[in-house]
């Protein structure tokens, strides 16, 4: 799946929301790319973007690339049949996403219906239990209700439900984030052998930079509807690129934290982003050029792609633009 | 749904942190800014209903005013009224098999609901909410005895309720307007005291509450600093509501006769009791009218409720989306779309647009 | 593995009658408080103007009338629980069987209407959930609004105007033509259930004919309150998680909302009908009256004109046992069809 | 920005804070139990109707100074607790002592004095003031309870300085400010403000940065940390986050299904997680570091009900290294079963589970597993498959089997008895593991984490 300049904005009261701004990633299957950013920076509406799962008030345009055919501009009939045999989603709380008046068994039942009319119900039958037995439900419970399972047993059904048809293309968004620890460690090693069992390409959108360096193979930073930084995971976390998933990874708390640091400010407001980077006023690096003109993003030697003037194609730089930006020092109460 | 064209220039009105404006109002336009930001439909629903109260207010409040005749008087300078008269000049809603005036019956008639009414919604919210703060706050016996008892009235059919409480009272209090709204109070004091309750249990587990208890608040101060402030905002939309309902309840038990006995006020529901026997002779105006003036008002009360229900309610106020239009893509426009090329491959050059 | 058990509808049967108990309680003391309130006694009340002092105190006493209050209260539970409501005071008649014979008009009433108000009530609360904020969701709730609004009795004579006089064509009094009240063998009270078991075709449409006018007048009332109701829970299972995420799973538009939306809308609905009949048996009061429908209503009215106490608090507790029966019926309806209810 | 003061000796952190003489708060065997809100039928037959353990038997002490740690995940019971240590929630048994001072069974108006000296911070920012008071009264309501301000005056002046001690500067855009029309990052330092403005010594926080912005995490510790340093608090920091509690924290206890299971210096356990539960946590725990892969064996099944937990070490089903006295039970049948045939093909499971009758029979704790055999199933075709089963032995579930046998038409499975582990001492810290503090068995070496 190749998605190119994305963008999703909502019409609301204060205006117009710009959530997703142009964004450009690649997706092959069987590789995991991870999608980071903290709260607000538009990356869950750019995985139900692709999805063409958005609310009534958002306007899309931009390509999304899927064995050829641009899925934003396809007819929503179309579309929906792509849903479940091609493209899978799976949601953040798991507690609320099974419909608690239709056994788990009914829920299979009625995707594979839709999917392959035809199928027989024995048929039906073994193959959700195959896939339910690889995410560890055991068989017994298959004609049991949803509020008889615990979270941790739940989100396991929904990825069942979504792997099913075998889709080629899953995006998970915050999969684990409702979970407790050993319970989200078991969800990442399912969701991390989707590809040696299941051949998936898989999007996974979360805010903790753990799991994006442990279960990903290539990372995508987004910060205020647009993608920072994006590259392989292990050239990006030795070595980044654009200042802000430097400071991010400098202000993640790990097991190995000795010291702590923060990114002073907020994330702008969506209706009316800062003009030209849109990290300048927050960034350590800022240059006069950032608030003037977009970045332009480039590809560097390392492999990553970055949208950021300090890698900037020289030739764009007007004079004097790399000379640091002066501004007024962020309040300390000015935050998130 | 409107279109919102969105160029660089027009500047959104930035999130600033709005300059507060001390003042004791603060608190009232808080509670009001969602009303005053209520989108087209809520709106306009919310200000037919509120006409329509405001007219049967002033029709009250002015009656001898706007009636030409009193609500009883059946003659005028020694000249009968006609009996069952045609809607005419004389009488503009005609007259009734008692030769009354109905216009000016009707006129009355607001003042007599709306009296009775108000007084009803005063009790029934000075017992119920009173009761359901407690019973939600402190919990225990008392509380399971209250929920068994106000749910046996729930349950009860609350008309029969009303007629048997209406009739016994009649002997002692007379059948006047205080009799009416006692009965029509028994039936609504289990609506708010199980409404406030529910809240008062939803809001005594939000941390704020626990908090309060933290710093050693006395459980007095908890219930009226903290827990009252946030339960009283499902008040007035229940009680626009009930009001309504009080209504039609005066109104049936007038029908039944064991509302406001004619001599003692107009009162709708018992002059479509009268009215029901005309009908059978054709005669529309005497029961038409009337019944109306209860479909209008109740209408607009209930509108009035549904409304504010809709705006205040965070779960049905739908964030207003218009549909937005993208402006076509920065650079794109002169540059070629650009072509799906090759993955991005590598070398310093890249492929970024201008 | 927390292998959570679904108790079976049997255990949770046993714990909702548990239930029960208290509220028959409450409800029957309630009524035996009420009609203490009255001034003096019920025979007194009843017949103090026709008999002389001695034949008063005589027929108190043989009601027992003047033994202590606790007494009174319990052999009136005792025949409470026994069905046995006594005679009325003023023409003698067993209460039961007034309930049998005006109660079963009452129940045809009240089931008739009850059925107008599901169709009207929720066809509509659903097609304004569904389509919102369009002109045909305005409407819908305005003639929800309207249908609440306005009250029973005026619809009545509305109907009455139009129908009446003019057309003729449907009756607006009475539960049947004479002809076909006589003829009718009453097997169970239930005029309509009586003519098909009896086969007799114009007995059922005259039947059927009468019943029209009072079953959509009182329907409308409580119509409007399930279109409300309806509409509101739609529009949060709408919105509802599940909702969202069959969609992801490509299930068609329309499964979506009539297997995940309406059925999860319609179950509130349940809950809410328990109470929905005790509003509909007060406004059967009101209908009868209008239609002069000979239910159990109107009888309540005459003897309570008459001040036949004891009549009146047979039928009242026959109301309060009907309504408690009808909350327990919906109860269990609710945890076959929500299976959460039977876990809790 | 502020670095962590390292602890200078290499042998562990409990030198890096000296206790002072008594230690602010001792709590011992600390139990706080919710009855189940019980079917009718149970209160009439007096039927008990069985309670939640949230807190089961929980002992520890907090020096003045120091930052002790609950870790634990949701149903552990570390928020129970630290509500408890305030009251919040009636405890049922065990006592909580402040500076020697017998809290459990104090009245209310006994205890609300010391309550300035015991404050408490929530989780949820948003939730933790009230909509309806803005901060000059939020903040300052403590000090009109307790009766400290003399008059508005005085009250004012107090509260602009909590403000100014917690950064809401300029104070005056603030006083006036509602809770709605601040970030999660103010709002917490709002409630911050409330709880130092009485000058308390242990501040309880539960949760306090989960709930914000990676970004605004670090400011939020970083404050807490200056506000600990200036006013001499003493912190009971409660988190489900071991990577926050290893930097702030002191002391650690690590908190499982009502009961600490394991408790030390923090560098300690870091170093060397002792319990099973503790080393799969720090395993579980997703770095920032490409090169780590994620965990791979990882304890199975998930947190169990606590109404009824498991016999013995209630962490038993899940622990891979758990063996025989461990606490193996009758319900731990059907688990082992249920998790074979989740990864057998249909015809398999389906002939293995027509031998094994009704699986409802082992829900309930219990030291012997009675299993009638399937309809047209034999009792010796059932203990064969149990047998065959026992040999594989793939399952630890097999360590706690005793003797399979026979009796009266069904397959009994017995039991070893178990043994429900207490806090033993091993080095700097404390474990409540059978591994642990007993002459281990010969096979049962403590592998190094």
């Amino acid at each position: 799946m190749r998605v190119r300049d994305l963008r999703v904005w909502y019409g609301t009261e204060r205006g117009a929301v710009r959530a997703v701004d142009g964004v450009s990633f690649d997706l092959t299957a069987g590789e995991t790319l991870g999608l980071v950013g903290e709260s607000g920076c538009g990356k869950s509406t750019l995985g139900r973007g692709i999805l063409g799962l958005l609310p009534a008030g958002a306007a899309t345009d931009g390509e999304v690339l899927y064995e050829g055919r641009n899925l934003v501009a396809l007819p929503p009939r179309e579309l929906r049949g792509l849903r479940g045999p091609d493209l899978g989603l799976i949601f953040q709380e798991p507690m609320t996403r099974l419909n608690p008046l239709m056994r788990v068994r009914d829920h299979f039942l009625e995707l594979l219906r839709t999917h392959e009319p035809g199928i027989g119900e024995a048929q039906a039958r073994r193959r959700s239990l195959e896939t339910l037995g690889a995410m560890g439900i055991p068989p017994t419970r298959f004609d049991q209700y949803p509020h008889e399972f615990s979270g941790g047993m739940r989100q396991r059904i929904m990825i069942a439900l979504a792997l099913t048809l075998r889709p080629r293309v899953l995006v998970a968004d915050e999969p684990t984030t409702a979970l407790d620890v050993l319970v989200e460690a078991q969800i990442l090693a399912i969701l991390a052998d989707l590809r040696r069992n299941f051949d998936t390409a898989l999007l996974l959108i979360t805010h903790n930079l753990g799991i994006v360096a442990e279960a990903c193979d290539r990372v995508a930073v987004m910060y205020a509807g647009r993608i920072a930084e994006q590259g392989d995971a292990r050239t990006v976390f030795a070595d980044p690129a654009h200042p802000y998933t430097r400071e991010l990874l400098r202000s993640t708390i790990s097991l190995a934290t000795t010291e702590l640091h923060y990114i002073p400010g907020a994330p702008p407001d969506l209706a009316d982003p800062p003009p030209g980077c849109r990290f300048h006023p927050r960034c350590p690096d800022a240059m006069r050029v950032c608030p003037a003109q977009d970045p332009v993003e480039l590809d560097l030697p390392a492999g990553q792609r970055v949208a950021c003037w300090l890698h900037g194609p020289g030739g764009a730089v007007p004079e004097g633009g790399t000379l640091p930006l002066e501004r007024e020092e962020i309040a300390l109460a000015e935050e998130a | 749904m409107s279109t919102i064209v969105t160029g660089s220039g027009d500047a959104a009105t930035r999130g600033t942190l709005a300059p507060a404006r001390p003042g004791r109002f603060t608190l009232a336009r808080r509670w009001l800014a969602p009303i005053r930001t209520a989108q087209r439909l809520p709106r306009w629903t919310l200000y037919a209903g509120a006409g329509l109260v405001v007219l049967f207010v002033l029709l009250a409040l002015l009656a001898p005013l706007i009636a030409p005749y009193d609500f009883d008087q059946f003659s005028s300078h020694g000249v009968r009224f006609p009996k069952q008269g045609h809607p005419g000049a004389e009488h503009w809603f005609g007259t009734d098999v008692r030769s009354t005036d109905v216009f000016s019956r009707v006129v009355y008639g607001s003042r007599t609901a709306l009296e009775v009414v108000l007084s009803a919604v005063v009790f029934s919210l000075l017992l119920g909410v009173p009761l359901g703060l407690l019973s939600g706050y402190s919990g225990g016996k008392l509380d399971r005895l209250l929920v068994l008892i106000m749910d046996a009235l729930f349950a009860f059919p609350y008309l029969l309720l009303a007629i048997v409480i209406a009739f016994l009272l009649s002997d002692r209090l007379g059948s006047g307007v205080v009799t009416a709204a006692l009965a029509i109070t028994v039936v609504y004091v289990p609506q708010y005291f199980r409404v406030v309750r529910n809240s008062v249990i939803s809001v005594r587990e939000e941390p704020y509450v626990e908090a309060a208890r933290a710093l050693g608040a006395r459980p007095a101060t908890v219930m009226s600093r903290y827990v009252f402030h946030n339960v009283v905002q499902s008040v007035p939309v229940l009680a626009t509501l009930n009001a309504a309902d009080a209504i039609l309840t005066l109104a049936a038990l007038g029908f039944l006769g064991y509302g406001i006995q004619p001599t003692v006020a107009a009162e709708w529901g018992y002059d479509l009791q009268r009215a029901l026997a005309d009908a059978g002779a054709g005669i529309w105006w005497t029961g038409l009218y009337p019944g109306l003036a209860i479909v209008l008002l109740v209408l607009g009360l209930t509108l009035v409720g549904e409304s504010l229900n809709d705006v205040l309610n965070p779960l049905l106020r739908r964030r207003r989306l218009e549909k937005v239009q993208l402006p076509p893509r920065p650079g794109a426009a002169d540059a070629a779309a650009p072509s799906p090329g090759p993955p991005p491959d590598a070398g310093p050059g890249g492929r970024g647009e201008p | 593995m927390a292998k959570a058990q679904t108790t079976s509808l049997r255990s949770y049967a046993l714990t909702r009658l548990g239930l029960v108990l208290p509220m028959v309680l409450i409800l029957l003391t309630m009524v035996f408080v009420l009609m203490r309130v009255a001034p003096g006694d019920p025979i007194s009340a009843a017949l103090g103007g026709h008999l002389s002092a001695e034949q008063l105190a005589e027929r108190r006493h043989a009601a027992g009338y003047d033994r202590p209050l606790v007494v009174q209260y319990l052999s009136y539970l005792g025949d409470a629980v026994r069905l046995d409501f006594g005679n009325s005071v003023t023409d003698n008649r067993p209460v039961t069987s007034i309930i049998t014979q005006n109660g079963a008009a009452t129940l045809e009433l009240t089931l008739a209407a009850l059925l107008v108000a599901l169709v009207f009530g929720v066809t509509l609360g659903l097609v304004a959930g569904r389509l919102r904020d369009t002109p045909v969701d305005v409407a819908a709730r305005l003639a929800g609004v309207l249908s609440y609004a306005a009250p029973v009795f005026f619809v009545g004579l509305l109907l009455q105007l139009l129908f009446g006089p003019m057309l003729g064509l449907l009756p607006t009094s009475g539960r049947a033509s004479p002809g076909v009240t006589f003829a009718l063998p009453t097997r169970t009270g239930l005029m309509v259930v009586d003519s098909l078991l009896a086969g007799d075709t114009y007995a059922l449409s005259d039947v059927l004919r009468h019943l029209v006018l009072p079953a959509v007048t009182l329907g409308l009332l409580t119509g409007g309150v399930f279109l409300r109701l309806v509409r509101v829970n739609l529009l949060q299972t709408l919105r509802g998680d599940y909702v969202e995420a069959a969609r992801a799973r490509g299930i068609g538009e329309r499964s979506v909302v009539v297997r995940h939306a309406f059925k999860n809308a319609l179950v509130p609905v349940i809950t809410v009908m328990g109470l929905q009949v005790a509003l509909l048996l007060g406004g059967a009061l009101l209908t009868e009256q209008t239609f002069n429908w000979p239910g159990i209503g109107a009888q309540l009215v005459h003897y309570l004109n008459n001040r036949d106490y004891i009549a009146v608090q047979g039928i009242i507790t026959f109301f309060a046992l009907v309504v408690v029966a009808i909350s327990v019926l919906i109860d269990f309806v609710n945890a076959w069809i929500d299976p959460r209810v039977r876990y809790t | 920005m502020p670095r962590r003061p390292e602890p200078d000796t290499a042998q562990g952190a409990a030198a890096a804070v000296t206790p002072t003489a008594a230690p602010l708060l001792q709590v011992h065997d600390l139990q706080v139990h919710y009855p189940l809100r019980g079917t009718f039928l149970h209160r009439l037959l007096g039927r008990e109707a069985g309670e939640v353990r949230a807190v089961d038997g929980v002992s520890f002490e907090v020096a003045r100074g120091e930052v002790l740690g609950l870790v634990g995940e949701s149903g552990s019971g570390k928020t129970t607790l630290g509500r408890a240590l305030l009251r919040l929630v009636e405890p049922t048994a065990g006592s909580i002592r402040l500076e020697g001072r017998e809290l459990v069974g104090l009245s209310e108006g006994a205890f609300r004095p010391l309550r300035q000296r015991l404050q408490m911070v929530f989780q949820d920012p948003h939730a933790s003031l009230s909509p309806g008071m803005n901060l000059l009264s939020a903040i300052g309501h403590p000090l009109v309870i307790h009766g400290l301000a003399r008059d508005r005056g005085e009250l004012r002046q107090r509260v602009a300085q909590a403000l100014e001690r917690v950064g809401l500067v300029p104070v005056e855009r603030f006083l006036t400010k509602y809770p709605g029309d601040l970030s999660g990052g103010q709002k917490q330092r709002a409630v911050l403000a409330r709880a130092i403005i009485l000058g308390p010594e242990l501040l309880v926080a539960d949760e306090p940065v989960s709930m914000l912005d990676m970004s605004v995490r670090a400011k939020i510790l970083e404050l807490m940390l200056e506000l600990k340093a200036e006013l001499g608090l003493t912190y009971l920091y409660i988190t489900h986050d071991l990577a926050t509690a290893k930097f702030f924290c002191d002391r650690i206890a690590i908190m499982y299904l009502g009961r600490i299971v394991e408790i030390g210096p923090a560098q300690a356990i870091y170093q060397r997680p002792r319990h099973p539960y503790t080393q799969a946590l720090l395993r579980a725990v997703p770095e920032p570091d490409p090169s780590r892969g994620v965990a791979r064996d990882l304890p199975r099944g998930e947190i169990p009900d606590a109404v009824s937990p498991p016999l013995g070490c209630s962490f038993h089903p899940r622990c891979a290294r758990a063996f025989e006295p461990c606490g193996w039970e009758r319900r731990d049948v059907a688990t082992m079963l249920e998790s074979r045939w989740a990864t057998m093909a249909e015809e398999d499971w389906r002939a293995e589970r027509a031998l094994v009758g009704d699986l409802g029979a082992l829900a309930e704790p219990g030291e012997v597993a009675r299993l009638v055999p399937g309809r047209d199933a034999s009792t010796a075709d059932l203990l064969g498959f149990l047998q065959r089963l026992r040999r594989e032995g793939a399952d630890p579930f097999w360590q706690g089997v005793g003797e399979l046998a026979v009796e009266d038409g069904a397959v009994t499975v017995r039991f070893a008895p178990a043994v429900d582990p207490g806090l033993v001492v091993d080095g700097p810290v404390e474990v409540a593991c059978l591994l642990y503090g007993r002459t281990p068995h010969a096979d049962h070496t403590v592998p190094d984490a």
